[in-house]
């Protein structure tokens, strides 16, 4: 076990993948030399080459068109988008390329081995355009598949088994986390599952859902509301598509209640698609209506950015109005 | 760390003249004039009868194909077609130039260059009737081809997206140390999409062995060229991303298959793209759904007809000797037989069995498309006569 | 009132537009001379001049960043996608900028004045590309408005409202009504409400919302249900985005019981935001789960076009289940 | 109908060449040399002394200004910074030669080009702390400056976006029937979108009266030039599409006024787009987030802040008998207090209420806005010294 922040767990799962598989190439803007604006793939180009990590020209639509052709003859590619506040230009190659790869062709080809790594989130004083989780967008593509660790350990194990999934992954980076977030992680390699939820907390009134940095923000509220005696049981859901439903209804049932927090705004937002899901699988169950924590229905505003933030207090009090229903 | 200079190479002036149209007026290569005679001193690809004749034969067999398509469209047996006739040269005379393990990935109008790699009638049949005798498994339109062992990519609908894949397939090609290339067919409508941009100029900074083979055949379905760009065509642009380009008549079989033998050979040993643009006309209407009566003259069209590609091989092959007036005519009879034949026998075979319709969306079906594949068997088993293709075989 | 189909009440309030505002400019793929694939632009050059009428080169993301410009300088820009399909290449024009550009400049700039016009919907045997329900994927944006019509005197009175409405109106058209569908069309100009949905049909048992060509599925299963005995309540949603929660709420409590149907894959799809929503609004009136009817989570097939509709059949007998839970 | 043509002006050539990088070797434009002597023969625009001055001062005021918000970044009073230095000359030569009804669409290193508007040392605090007297109400991050009355669209930070919608909103002006072009700024790294693709493409083929101005200053973050494009600039580009093209020293302001003076006026004689290229170096680093050291050597850094355009016009000046070198040290002196007292008024402004947080998102906030509003005040009011910022002003 090494100490290590998220940063360095994603390097060290690149820097593996790269040794182990000599078709693993890393691209994107500034990710050779510099290794990265936030410096994730530092030492990839001169360990392996400007061959395997280089930088790419400034066109999203161009990295993942690449990316795509390059995992259709067979290589493994590893783009990197510098902002998920950037990927939209790569929407077409992602949404009509990547994900129907493999059906329109009937199995003979496919973008499987692609993976696409990505800093999403706000919290940093990013505004509209270094802000955003876009995950929902993404979740609506049949084919795709999305992961989003919590911590520096769930990273290392989610991007090697992303990476080796033959499905092509967005693999999504809170990227308030990446200093910030330090733990321990194993030296030699190991894969967490993909489409697997986590409980991290069992407790046995209410559910709470939440992926990535958020995951701090609802063991926030459920401390606070441990202190009113309400026992919260927490999932960390990991992958957004495909995602556990059944680890999800499973603890419903148990509790009876389910409040799903995220950053991206409400209106169609994935906690929709849990909250559809659930209200369907545990109608009997349910206590409650399912609560939505999320952000504001408004682009991500810099100056009121504390105020639009779905954090532990809006949590809490969430909380609170379900367990009283 | 070396210090760079992007002003290395730069001159000077002194005097603030705006660069107006007309300094790129690139040439387009033509070896063979209207009338089939070589053009003085024009030195043609050296290739033997028997090369010469498969060329020969097979825009002869896309012909007919496209003809009896068009018919079937119209008798209502398939939903859709999309002719390339006029452009015959450009794709079957790229596709002779390269070896067969080059991957071929095009826009939707190479037919050709299909035909020119094997594709069988058979395939063909089986692709237009979406059967479960298709390996893309009916699940795209007529005329999205794709065929694996061949090294044709499976073709989508989405213009352009294919360029920058192709710089990247192309450069897996060149990783994995293959003798092979990659070229990447597009009309020059789609060149105005921001794939091409990023495409063209990723291949250039990346050294990718790939060769863009543009068809600029006049329209965009109803869009005249005029109207989808105002420089010197597309090839003006490849120099702009320090591309190597070349421009070709479309319509000259000959200069079509030099120009990419040439084009291939660089893209290989200098390990870096190549564009070529075909000047060409596409004579079909844009597809079975398109009238082009709304939007050009019979007048126009008529000019184009007498620039046939078939008809100035043809004239060469007759001067060199190697036209078999009797046997073409032969082998235009038996495709049409044959491709009557496979039409009426194809027309049978059946689609594939539900249980795919979840199958390829992932490697393996995850629990959510196990349970709607459930779901729907269970229904269809309900409702049988709804949905009498699948139901019979559940 | 005159007979129309879809795309002549399409043209014609576009003729209206152009004839009251000279600021309006149609543009698009084929648009201009051809009258676009579908022919709803035609004669507009004609009438217009090709300065308010015109082709664009073949570039999706062009012709929304050309809206944009236009919009955000006060004219009236009306811009065709020729296919849903195809609409994604323009995706980041329309996240990131058509619906943020009033926001981040605080008023100063907009593109409130942008309509996009884009055909959708499958049951045209076109496949992967020419099939596709994208609604959802815009749903997720603040700051656009959807807008979706049933029939011609909808779509006339619609998209009038959509362009005069001062936000930008993505104006989603079902193509395979567009010749189907014929109805009676007022020759004068009127305006639908956006942000309103209509009830269609009153019933008491449950609820059935759908939108464009779905309705007539939704009819057609009520009719099936109403030899059942099941008296089924009709509602028209007609704009997406915002949505009138208000109207599909008071329904559901009324009848207890709701059913939505999308042509869309069901995960993400925007039937998951009403369910999430109603079942927050309505816990305590649901008297079953509500049900989403709607495509396969897989790209859209050719050949099992059939089995992947959420059509008649499948509605009614979700209708059966949700009425016997 | 008239009949199309789209080879009626092309040449023949009846030899396979391949065309070479180097036919575009396009020279650049420069008036004054190194030393600020014009070159021999050079006709400088006819510019008075006082707007001159102007020129120099603004080019001085953005010199301090970029010091002291870097400084102001790095004592952690305003949370990001980006500075234009060495690139005055490009900017703000630039927006000299437009007129002020022109619309300025810039990428977000052209506060010059903002300053030399007008845009005031208040207004610039203001944007750069985010507050409530900023027109655009803070939502952006600093150096995302708009103003409407300077006709300065307020900047967005994904990269290439305002290339169409520059070419849209010239059309826009055109239709209007406006004296007035639009000018769209980017870099050489931006160039590389899709965006760009689309927008020239479509200012060319639309007629549109825009001037596009590429500052190339070899670097987009750490990626140098020759990793971005392999072709000759972005200047080549300009001419695939037809579009009326010239290359300027971005580190000559005389050239580049003179360049964009021309541009400006072409652009709205003939109704068509021209782009500029101007030749230049970042000598900031990328912003207040980036070190360069990891990228570039500091030898290359020296080598171009030897031509510091500043000094450049300075010598000019000089020579002409223009240059007041106390009463520009005073100048430069009262700017920086100038900066210094704002930057410490401004900071005690407060930001917008937290009712703005959903205002602008539509022409007025529907049900759901007004719905979330609503509960998030209940909120604040709760927890106000969780939201310090805004629960006093409820
Ligand atoms: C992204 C995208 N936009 C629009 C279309 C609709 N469309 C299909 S073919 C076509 C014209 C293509 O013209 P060109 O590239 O010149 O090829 P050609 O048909 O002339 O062979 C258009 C607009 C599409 N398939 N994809
Ligand atoms: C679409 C998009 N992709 C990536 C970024 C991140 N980014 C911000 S600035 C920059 C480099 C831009 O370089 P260039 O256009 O040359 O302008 P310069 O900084 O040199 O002035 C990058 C990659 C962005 N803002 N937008
Ligand atoms: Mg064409
Ligand atoms: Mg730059």
């Amino acid at each position: 076990m090494v100490k290590m922040n998220l940063l360095q767990a994603i390097n060290d799962a690149l820097i593996s993948m790269m040794t182990q598989d000599e078709r693993v190439m890393v691209f994107g803007e500034d990710v050779g030399h510099f290794g990265g604006v936030f410096r994730a793939t530092s030492n990839l180009q001169e360990k392996f080459g400007k061959a395997r990590c280089f930088n790419t020209p400034l066109t999203e639509q161009g990295i993942i068109g690449f990316a795509n052709g390059l995992a259709s003859q067979g290589s493994i590619p590893v783009a990197e988008i510098q902002f998920g506040d950037y990927i939209f230009p790569a929407f077409d190659q992602i949404v009509n390329e990547t994900s129907k790869f493999r059906y329109r062709s009937g199995g003979q080809f496919s973008c499987g081995t692609l993976t696409i790594r990505t800093p999403y989130g706000g919290g940093i004083a990013g505004g509209h355009y270094h802000s955003q989780s876009p995950e929902a967008f993404f979740a609506h593509i049949p084919g795709m598949k999305i992961v989003i660790p919590r911590n520096p350990f769930q990273a290392k194990g989610l991007l090697l088994a992303s990476i080796k999934d033959d499905n092509p992954v967005l693999f999504m980076e809170p990227k308030r986390l990446y200093r910030a977030s330090v733990g321990e992680v194993p030296e030699e390699d190991y894969e967490l599952p993909l489409g697997k939820a986590e409980v991290t907390a069992k407790g046995s009134d209410i559910t709470l859902l939440a992926w990535g940095a958020q995951m701090e923000i609802i063991e926030k509220a459920a401390e606070m509301a441990a202190l009113d005696g309400i026992s919260c049981e927490l999932i960390d859901l990991r992958s957004i598509l495909p995602w556990d439903a059944e680890t999800v209804c499973e603890s419903v049932m148990k509790t009876g209640r389910l409040l799903i927090n995220h950053e991206a705004p409400l209106t169609g937002g994935f906690a929709s698609e849990v909250a559809a899901t659930v209200q369907e699988n545990c109608f009997l169950h349910l206590e409650s209506p399912i609560a939505r924590v999320c952000g504001l229905d408004t682009p991500y505003p810099l100056s009121h950015e504390k105020e639009y933030m779905p954090d532990h207090l809006k949590t809490y009090e969430a909380i609170k109005r379900t367990v009283n229903f | 760390m070396k210090d760079r200079n992007h002003l290395s190479n730069v001159g000077l002036s002194h005097e603030v003249q705006i660069i107006k149209n007309g300094i790129l007026d690139i040439p387009m290569l033509q070896l063979l004039q209207a009338d089939g005679k070589p053009h003085d001193g024009a030195v043609l690809p050296s290739l033997d009868q028997e090369t010469v004749q498969k060329i020969y034969d097979t825009m002869q067999y896309i012909r007919v194909l496209d003809e009896r398509m068009i018919a079937a469209q119209r008798q209502g047996r398939i939903s859709f077609y999309l002719a390339c006739t006029g452009e015959e040269a450009s794709t079957i005379g790229s596709a002779a130039a390269l070896k067969p393990q080059d991957m071929i990935m095009s826009q939707y109008r190479e037919q050709g260059a299909l035909a020119y790699r094997g594709y069988s009638t058979e395939q063909f049949m089986n692709q237009m009737f979406s059967n479960e005798l298709e390996p893309n498994k009916g699940r795209q339109m007529p005329i999205h081809y794709g065929a694996k062992e061949l090294n044709f990519m499976t073709i989508s609908s989405p213009l352009g997206t294919q360029i920058p894949q192709a710089s990247g397939y192309a450069y897996g090609q060149k990783m994995a140390g293959e003798e092979a290339i990659t070229i990447c067919y597009f009309g020059e409508g789609a060149a105005s999409e921001g794939d091409f941009h990023a495409g063209l100029n990723m291949a250039a900074v990346l050294n990718c062995p790939v060769v863009f083979f543009c068809r600029n055949n006049g329209y965009a379905i109803s869009t005249p060229a005029e109207e989808q760009f105002a420089g010197d065509g597309i090839a003006s642009r490849g120099l702009g991303y320090g591309v190597k380009t070349i421009r070709v008549d479309g319509n000259d079989v000959m200069a079509v298959y030099a120009a990419t033998e040439q084009a291939r050979k660089i893209a290989l040993e200098e390990n870096c793209p190549v564009l070529i643009e075909a000047m060409t006309y596409r004579l079909a209407a844009h597809s079975t759904s398109d009238d082009p009566t709304g939007y050009r003259s019979k007048d126009e069209e008529e000019k184009w007809r007498a620039k046939d590609p078939i008809l100035r091989l043809e004239a060469w092959m007759e001067a060199k000797g190697w036209l078999d007036a009797e046997a073409n005519k032969q082998y235009v009879e038996k495709t049409r037989q044959e491709v009557l034949q496979e039409l009426k026998r194809v027309e049978q075979v059946p689609i594939c069995v539900v249980d795919e319709i979840v199958e390829d969306v992932y490697d393996t079906p995850p629990w959510h498309l196990r349970k709607q594949l459930k779901d729907l068997k269970e229904h269809i088993a309900k409702y049988p006569e709804a949905y009498p293709k699948t139901s019979g075989r559940l």
